[in-house]
């Protein structure tokens, strides 16, 4: 097992970091931007080294300065947490050049999943089910609507390079094609200076469902279950549960052992995410694999009882996976909520600032993963996120009443925050009743609440 | 960083016709700033550092100002406050030679002017020449060689007068 | 109650030579009492209620005095501040007389004297006459008939002068 | 169902059950006293109701005042917590007779196991396994040698009326026995005015273990595992476990079936808990029946993952024990640590105040149940107890260290309380390995810390 783990983070996951450290009897090392000199991972680590000023480039995402921390501290793993370094295969190489242990997949890994186009190559050899579409790039209409003719109406022409929505068309009928492919081509040209496109079939109404694989050193991998991840804001995830609410024991097995295939064809280590369109006939495509532990990991530790942070750091000090992990079995349901400091009734703009008051709710299943505290600072620097109400209760129903619940009692006072948005989307009937798709917050109508929060 | 805080409040304060600025995070520190009302306006300021607890009974007597601080400030630390300091722009390993045969790049006593090396800092096997942002005379090497340094650590004092 | 305790504070504060006293919680109000500073000490004091923050950066300008109430306290409330009110000692259902037909025990305008009965409260099925523990004249009865009250809710507003 | 409860308590245990409550859609009522104008109870219930003065035989003991505002509230049932009235048979009486419902047992259930002699004679009836002892009183020395020498030696000398360690005597050898059974005799007569003694055989080295129980409408029970409730200080539990590392599977079964056995006997209706002491050589005798939820019950609400103030309310309702809750199955290990504001240093004295700071600590498998908060004043009126932090993980060893982490994360400020307290014990090798006895704590030797808290 590690003696030292530097973590390469900041905000609640470099805590849920320490702490994982620290029941594993593991020492931490906590690096901090200027900006960070008040956090609790600095006050909660067992050392502290400030690397930088509170810019990410020069802090946070600064490999040299990260680097020599961790030689000056002795670390012998450094955990990259989410964001920032995470899915960095440079850093991940770099690290193994050092003889640190990246806690993460190999450099390789992280590059192949990385790009796009390989990734799905790479799914289709492992038998994972992919979105239909054409193999490799489409030089001109005529084999678009050829292509398309074949796919089945309507279909999405994409960009190669492609990303951040842009280089991307849907067409409805056949007639439409060749403007958009022109369009799409012509965008991705001066977007990314590469028209290559590509056509593939466009899923309607669907949900993101994601699963949780965990991969050992032996090439074996687990997977935990799904996630459903629909909710989300312009991509921006904002609720997530699990399990589904329509995903049933042999949908969740299917999901499950592609996960597994996806995971074990390319030799996967440690915690990682694969992430599926499910369509409204309950087949899945395989749309991408964060490289990372997540965000929303809790909601899976939740239901199945199961350290991820934990297991993760096993598996990279050459532990295989627990049997009693592979085996845990699901029991009740749990969802997140992020509370980002953000105001909803100005199009979630960051709204970073001073915490004046700062309650969280407890009590049964309530879970609550933070880093903020009353007199923190929002800092401006960085990602909105301030926590993550984690709430699990024996069925869907009782979680979503329990969430209603933890959240009447999350005071945050001194700046927005999403709290009162969560409480209209778990009120919010089609929320409920557990049938929305990716969809759900485009329609959905946040109403400024008639008493102050 | 901390005690550019402090005197940053206390200039706010000394600007301002506030009396009084307090800051504190639970497990931070309290860093209160106020003109003493029994004297006359401006004409003294106090900082108060405690281990902070975010609030509830604050009770501020008409006495003369407070100096409570909760990390001891060295005698040096405070001497130096209005001299300037050359800190680490990079994590690393402070050297004060180009090599252990070699003679420092300064010494205390010694003049410096700004761009002129005056130390090593080494990260991820690199050898950085650290230049003096200042004209002056040296008055303290606060590293010793070979110790780590953190981003912003003061390494040096110089005179600038 | 918590009128009480602003009062409490603003005698703390007005008997002492301390300038400045405050109360928070994070839920509830923050109650800070202050001298002015800018005015001669003992000569005003100024009680400030507000929605609660336990405290981080507490601003105090050298400004006049500020009240800001977070639940508006009724002009009725306020006027009585200095007179008596007489409260209730149980839980229960207020009645005016002693049974729906009967005159009520006091209106607006009567003497009354202590021990003398000036209501009904109903708990449990028993009638709990209500006595009066002041001399002198009923100003305003706050509750209305067959109303329930709490323990220490104001009932009865005598002036004893 | 019910549409309204009047909560008859105060603290975490008011907080815990309105939050139950507003989970099932059922509105609450907070009564305080005047002392708990600012308390967290009376902020998040529905309607709250200022029944009477700080003190508590005025306020929360007052029981014209509390039925008082059940009526002018409406309420349907009031739920009594624990403390206070919980087991107090007039108040249930009364609650009966004017149609509003106790959620506890019946009066005559909690009169019944009030009568230590009536409870023990109810569970030999039951097949319960008492502490082997004389059929009721024993008028002479004579007779008490004579019983003594069936029993085997220590024995214990005890008060019929007795309670809190007076008019009760060990004694080791036939010797020592007539000076004991005249000094009990004596001492039974002056406190309780009646000397009716009897003799049990002692227990030596035993453990306390207590299983929890709920009982149906239907007049069916079921047991939900054993707590481990040894370490305690003058009969003040401080820390429990769930289960107890001592208790294997076939041993939970019998303390299981037993404690079922005891609440069908008398029909219990609701949460009760059954309280064992367990020898040496896994004996276990019926010590008494705890006729209320108690402040322990979460650790086992963690590793069943049943929300055990919920099913309370149900069968209160009339709603039978859910078959899932009978069958639950135990997960991982769960510890519970009571936070009180007490002075270790100093005996352990109450120390009432302000809490200046107030950081509770989050994460996985940390649940904090707690009605403090930042500049919450405790009041000197009532019970010390200011936080419960109750702990889960997957082995014991996990939860131990997890539990480590959190108390390094809990901040209180402005009062001294018990975290150091705990900080020691959960160091201290025989209780991590598990080996102790009720008289751990005698022998425990709490070390001021170097740094200051």
């Amino acid at each position: 097992m590690f003696n030292k783990i530097l973590i390469a983070n900041r905000g609640e996951i470099a805590l849920r970091i320490i702490r994982a450290c620290h029941e594993l009897g593991i020492s931490t090392v906590a690096v901090y931007s200027t900006a960070d000199e008040l956090a609790l991972h600095v006050r909660f680590a067992t050392e502290a080294v400030c690397i930088g000023p509170p810019e990410s480039s020069r802090s946070y995402l600064h490999i040299p300065a990260i680097m020599s921390a961790a030689e000056l501290t002795n670390a012998d793993a450094i955990h990259p947490g989410y964001g920032f370094l995470a899915e960095n295969a440079e850093f991940a190489g770099i690290c193994e050049d050092h003889g640190i242990t990246f806690l993460g997949p190999r450099s390789e890994t992280i590059r192949l999943m990385g790009d796009k186009s390989a990734a799905r190559e790479t799914m289709m050899k492992a038998g994972v089910p992919v979105t239909p579409g054409t193999q490799g790039v489409i030089h001109n209409v005529q084999d678009a609507v050829r292509e398309a003719e074949g796919l089945g109406y309507p279909v999405m022409v994409k960009a190669s390079a492609g990303g951040g929505g842009r280089g991307m068309r849907r067409v409805e009928t056949p007639d439409l094609l060749p403007e958009a492919f022109v369009q799409a081509q012509n965008e991705a040209q001066s977007a990314f200076g590469n028209g290559d496109l590509y056509v593939e079939k466009f899923i309607s109404e669907p949900r993101h469902i994601e699963v949780q694989v965990m991969g050992g050193p032996d090439g074996k991998a687990v997977a935990l279950g799904e996630r459903e991840c629909s909710i989300q804001r312009r991509n921006q995830k904002l609720i997530e549960e699990s399990p589904s609410p329509v995903v049933d024991d042999k949908l969740r097995r299917k999901l499950c052992d592609a996960a597994v295939q996806a995971a074990e064809q390319v030799g996967y280590l440690g915690a990682g995410t694969v992430e599926f369109l499910l369509d409204n006939e309950q087949n899945f495509y395989f749309m991408e694999m964060n490289t990372r532990i997540q965000v929303e990991h809790p909601v899976t530790e939740m239901v199945y009882g199961i350290d991820l942070l934990k297991t993760q750091i096993g598996v990279h000090a050459g532990i295989s996976v627990p049997a009693w992990v592979a085996k845990a079995q699901l029991r009740g349901h749990a969802i997140e909520c992020r509370i980002n400091a953000e105001d909803p009734l100005h199009d979630f703009r960051p709204a970073p600032g001073l915490i004046t008051s700062f309650h969280v709710p407890g009590g049964m299943g309530v879970r609550v993963d933070t880093a903020a505290y009353a007199g923190y600072h929002v800092q401006p620097h960085y990602d909105s996120m301030i926590a993550k109400l984690i709430v699990h209760g024996t069925t869907r129903e009782s979680a979503i009443n329990r969430t209603q619940q933890a959240l009447e009692e999350f005071v945050i006072e001194g700046i927005p925050t999403t709290i009162p948005f969560h409480q209209q989307v778990l009120a919010d009937p089609d929320f409920r009743s557990g049938r929305f798709t990716t969809a759900f917050l485009e329609s959905f109508q946040y109403q400024p609440s008639e008493e102050p929060a | 960083m901390f005690k550019d805080k402090i005197k940053e409040l206390i200039a706010i304060v000394e600007e301002s016709n506030v009396h009084e600025v307090e800051v504190s995070t639970w497990w931070g520190r309290k860093i209160r700033v106020q003109k003493n009302s029994s004297f006359s306006p401006n004409s003294s300021s106090a900082a108060e550092v405690q281990a902070g607890s975010p609030l509830t009974v604050t009770t501020s007597s008409g006495q003369g100002p407070e100096v409570v601080a909760e990390e001891p400030v060295s005698e040096a630390e405070r001497d130096y406050s209005k001299l300037h300091q050359i800190t680490a722009p990079i994590v690393g390993t402070f050297y004060r030679a180009p090599s252990p045969d070699s003679a420092p790049y300064i010494n205390v006593g010694d003049k410096v002017s700004a761009g002129q090396v005056i130390c090593i800092i080494e990260a991820m096997k690199i050898m950085n020449e650290i230049e003096s942002d200042a004209n002056g005379t040296v008055v303290d090497i606060l590293v010793e060689n070979t110790n780590p340094v953190e981003y912003n650590q003061p390494l040096i004092v110089v005179d600038p007068s």
